[in-house]
């Protein structure tokens, strides 16, 4: 009961900056940021609790390769060093080969060859999609420089292809972005939530009308 | 004065606060009075389902479990669904489920508060039927580790248990010990199949609905196995399990909130077209 | 020490783990070690979420000291942070009734503004001014139409239509996209291995 | 088929060191530039231009820094026509480069004198922060111009839909595909996806990058090939692709 009054409260607090800047959509914010920091730092606690402190320190395993990973990691608080923030580029350069080593041994495989396994040409909607694969590449091509009409055809081909994908993206998109406003409303208009919806609307009523006549 | 956005009052184009108006009023009244219209199953969403039933005898899941809490409301039916289901095989099947999450803090608070309060875990004990490794930072690389070596990249559970002393676990090394991946994200699902679809075990996804066509292509090519795409799937997916929830209670808002957006586009346009008319002539 | 500040040295500890990592995942060698290394990547990560708390908190308790606008709110941030902190080592229930019943209400609510946004702000900036973005416009409307339950519900051809474009034009042109998107992840990986990273990114290095 | 890649990315970069750059098709949306920037000269108002969400040190790198160089064209082009230019930005790693670049831009054009420290805004580190200051600026200064290219997140939507609604002359793009449709919407002309990346190259007259686009480019000559042979092949039935993949 009480923590379903609390939910509607705390969302109409921060949906009150709609109608206006004022003090409590402030207070949200700056507890929002506190909170998530909070809940950021102990679960990063909690990580290098098990994943750094427990091997090094319980079971004692100096002498592996976490330890030099550890290292590597706290050099990049050599950032907050004057003068010294060069060494902080050592962890990311590692960090960034790690990250490029997985996407590209990865990438290979699934996101080019994978994509190119054609389906047979039997049916309209076959042959569309091998057209639509092989134009909306060629759209991609830079180093083409030419006036050849069939190349043309085929970028503009391959566009049409593109546009469509993302408009289907955007509709979609929009169902996504609908979703996440709709999904606090059921809190504030059933249930105990109606008893702070109520009175907030009785207020911003009461804000509009004080406005008008200003 | 009507269309400024005044920076020492905080204030919107008036244009934009009536709109919104209407937005809520739209969105609040089918959430109030349900309509219920129909929802079609498609295909997709019954081979997800079918899939899952498809788990064999003791097998092994893993869900990477990363949308986030600002989602919730998108990635919570079809997580729970998920999950809801899982369970019953679990239950039935004796399958056991390892939970992680890999790209931020944020996924394992929408696990916690899904398995607290939507999902009945009644009957499962954790540590023997489901396990949760906690947060792994690292997103791609670690979903790589995790398919290389487990017991590498989580050497305890989110308790401290170490996985060796878990019986079931110890056995379970690499991606050819695990029978499904499952996973949720809230942004782009390219990494995951990048880094699974390459041990040919099935892959589901639970993404927003807006990644659904960047999906498309992945499941053509067969590398991943069946999606539900946010909302609307998580709809779907509790009318399979004969449960309706929260999915379903969202639907008859969403619908109106499409017709509402269309029309907004289309009158847009239309009062653009006739401006520019009136301005050439 | 001042043979570590040189950018080739910089460059080597970018190459050896990845030419390393590469090797060891075609050939299947050293599986150990690999794995190890991988594991790397999520303890680096972990000690960026402190170097993001030092920047955060500097900048803020700059803020207060210059008494910059709304610097009355800030303490906030740290009552916030440090209730979070304490509660998570004195007593768990507290902890999840601030991050379950507290933050999650407030997160969706704030990330419930790019809906709010997005409606308005792109919905009257959405026009049809060129052919590519009517065709985009159309699109995007039968597919709104056809994946929300009332187009169905009107007619079931406007789901057919919504498959048919989701499963065939949507998905030749995605591909597209993906082989594109991934010869660009290869291409910034082989472009740093060259040593090109432009002269943009070494300046700034000396003077972070 | 990695190897082959990269093989044909070095050998094309040694070559444009030779001295053989190679011709890339033109982009409407960089020709673009000078035209918006022309009518905000014409009618006397600004051109407002952000690199949105991303970083220098993130995975966002190379769009930022693609993004960067179109930028000091774009001011070049301000300095010439004498037009006010405004950089609107959320990480403060990118103002003393961003600065720079106007700077360079401006006096490239023979126009130093109408530079200031102030045309590039930092607004602290927060998303919503930018959105707010974005549309502060473009609901009340109205500039005739818009241009938004680099990683875009959220604010992507907030600051084009204000440049729309305002009526601004728009151009942008971004490699981020979520965001792509948005570009296209709201822009007169937009990048998609890796088109950043070349148009920033050809800007900033990056020649090696050149070439590794043209390396590229021959790589996915051979996609096209093996596209084609993939149909023909499925159609008569035959499993060789798969053969051949899994080599």
């Amino acid at each position: 009961m009480i923590d379903e009054l609390i939910y509607a409260a705390a969302t109409l607090m921060i949906w009150s900056a709609l109608y206006r800047d004022n003090p409590l959509f402030k207070i949200g914010q700056n507890l929002i940021v506190g909170l998530y920091l909070g809940m950021t730092i102990t679960s990063g606690l909690d990580v290098l609790y098990r994943k750094a402190w427990t091997p090094l320190f319980i079971e004692g395993k100096f002498l592996s390769l976490i330890t030099v990973g550890t290292i590597i990691g706290i050099l990049i608080f050599a950032r907050l060093i004057k003068g010294k923030e060069w060494i902080a580029r050592y962890p990311i350069a590692v960090l960034t080969a790690i990250g490029g080593s997985v996407a590209v041994s990865g990438a290979m495989g699934t996101q080019i060859l994978g994509q190119l396994q054609m389906p047979p040409l039997t049916s309209i909607d076959n042959i569309l999609m091998v057209v639509g694969v092989f134009t909306s590449m060629t759209y991609f091509l830079f180093s083409v420089r030419t006036q050849n009409p069939i190349f043309k055809l085929s970028t503009q081909i391959g566009k049409i292809f593109l546009m469509v994908a993302l408009g289907c993206m955007l509709g979609l998109e929009f169902m996504t972005n609908v979703s996440l406003p709709i999904g606090a409303l059921p809190h504030l208009v059933t249930g105990p939530g109606v008893y702070v919806t109520i009175p907030a609307l009785i207020i911003l009523v009461a804000a509009i009308i004080y406005d008008s006549r200003k | 004065m009507s269309d400024k956005y005044s920076e020492a009052a905080g204030t919107f184009p008036r244009a934009d606060r009536i709109i919104w108006l209407i937005f809520f009023i739209v969105a609040a009244l089918p959430i109030m009075f349900p309509i219920g219209l129909p929802l079609d199953i498609t295909e997709v969403t019954r081979d997800y389902y079918a899939t899952i039933e498809d788990i064999p005898e003791a097998g092994v899941v893993l869900y990477s479990f990363d949308s986030g809490m600002g989602a919730f409301a998108e990635m919570g039916p079809a997580d729970i669904g998920t999950i809801t289901h899982l369970t019953s095989v679990m239950k039935e099947n004796n399958v056991k489920v390892i939970f992680v999450t890999t790209a931020g803090p944020e996924g394992q608070v929408a696990l916690n508060v899904i398995l607290t309060q939507y999902v009945d875990m009644s009957g499962l004990v954790y540590g023997e039927d489901y396990l949760n490794l906690g947060l792994i930072p690292g997103y791609e690389s670690t979903l790589a580790a995790l398919a290389e070596d487990l017991h590498k990249i989580a050497p305890t559970d989110v308790e401290g248990t170490r996985l060796t002393d878990i019986p079931w676990i110890a056995n379970v090394r690499g991606a050819e010990d695990y029978d499904i991946f499952v996973f949720s994200t809230a942004t782009s699902p390219d990494p995951y199949p990048r880094q699974w679809a390459q041990y040919d075990k099935p892959i589901l996804a639970v993404a927003q609905a807006a990644t659904a066509s960047w999906i498309r292509p992945y499941h053509e090519a067969g590398m991943i196995t069946a999606y539900l795409p946010g909302q609307r799937g998580g709809a779907e997916y509790e009318v399979l399990l004969g449960a309706p929830g929260l999915g379903s209670s969202y639907m008859d808002a969403q619908s109106l909130t499409h017709v509402y957006a269309i029309v907004l586009i289309l009158v847009v346009n239309i009062q653009w077209y006739l401006k520019r008319k009136g301005d050439e002539t | 020490m001042s043979i570590f500040k040189k950018k080739e040295m910089i460059q080597l500890a970018f190459i050896i783990p990845l030419l390393f990592l590469l090797l060891t995942y075609y050939t299947g060698a050293m599986k150990g070690i690999r794995s190890d290394i991988l594991s790397w990547g999520p303890l680096i990560v972990t000690f960026t979420y402190f170097l993001g708390l030092a920047t955060v908190f500097k900048h803020n308790i700059l803020k207060i000291q210059k008494k910059e606008r709304d610097w009355q709110y800030l303490p906030l941030l740290f009552i916030g942070f440090f209730a979070v902190l304490i509660s998570k080592y004195t007593s768990q229930p507290s902890y999840d009734w601030l991050i379950n019943k507290l933050l999650l209400p407030m997160q969706i609510a704030m990330l419930g503004y790019v809906g709010i946004y997005f409606f308005t702000m792109y919905f009257r900036g959405a026009r049809t001014r060129n052919w590519a973005a009517t065709v985009v416009l159309g699109s995007a409307i039968f597919t709104m139409f056809g994946n929300a339950p009332i187009g169905p519900g009107i007619h079931p051809v406007f789901a057919q239509i919504f498959m048919w474009i989701k499963d065939v034009p949507n998905t030749a042109g995605m591909r597209g996209l993906l082989i594109g998107m991934g010869t660009g992840i290869i291409l910034t990986v082989v472009r740093k291995v060259m040593g090109q990273e432009r002269a943009l990114i070494s300046g700034e290095a000396e003077n972070v | 088929m990695l190897l082959l890649l990269a093989a044909f990315i070095y050998y094309n970069v040694k070559e444009t060191e030779k001295g053989n750059v190679p011709k890339i098709r033109t982009m409407p949306t960089i020709e673009a530039i000078s035209e918006v920037v022309g009518r905000a000269a014409e009618m006397g108002s600004s051109v407002h231009y952000s690199t949105g969400g991303g970083g220098l040190t993130d995975q966002y790198a190379a769009m930022t820094i693609s993004a960067l160089e179109i930028m000091g064209e774009v001011a070049k082009v301000c300095g010439e026509m004498g037009v006010e230019f405004r950089y609107t930005c959320n990480k403060a790693e990118l103002v003393p480069i961003a600065q720079d670049l106007v700077k360079t831009g401006y006096i490239q054009a023979g126009n130093d004198a109408m530079y200031h420290d102030a045309m590039v805004v930092y607004v602290g580190e927060q998303q919503r922060a930018l959105m707010a200051e974005c549309l502060s600026y473009m609901l009340n200064e109205r500039p005739a111009g818009n241009m938004m290219f680099g990683a875009g997140f959220w604010e992507t939507e907030v600051i084009m839909g204000a440049g729309a609604v305002i009526g601004a002359m728009q151009i942008g793009g971004t490699p981020r595909l979520y965001h792509t449709p948005t570009f296209i919407m709201t822009c007169s002309h937009a990048l998609i996806g890796e088109e950043l990346y070349v148009a920033g190259a050809l800007v900033g007259k990056a020649d090696r990058d050149l070439g590794a686009i043209k390396g590229v480019d021959w790589f996915k000559f051979i996609c096209l090939g093996l596209i084609g042979l993939s149909a023909v092949l499925s159609t008569v039935g035959s499993t060789l692709f798969q053969y051949i993949l899994s080599l």
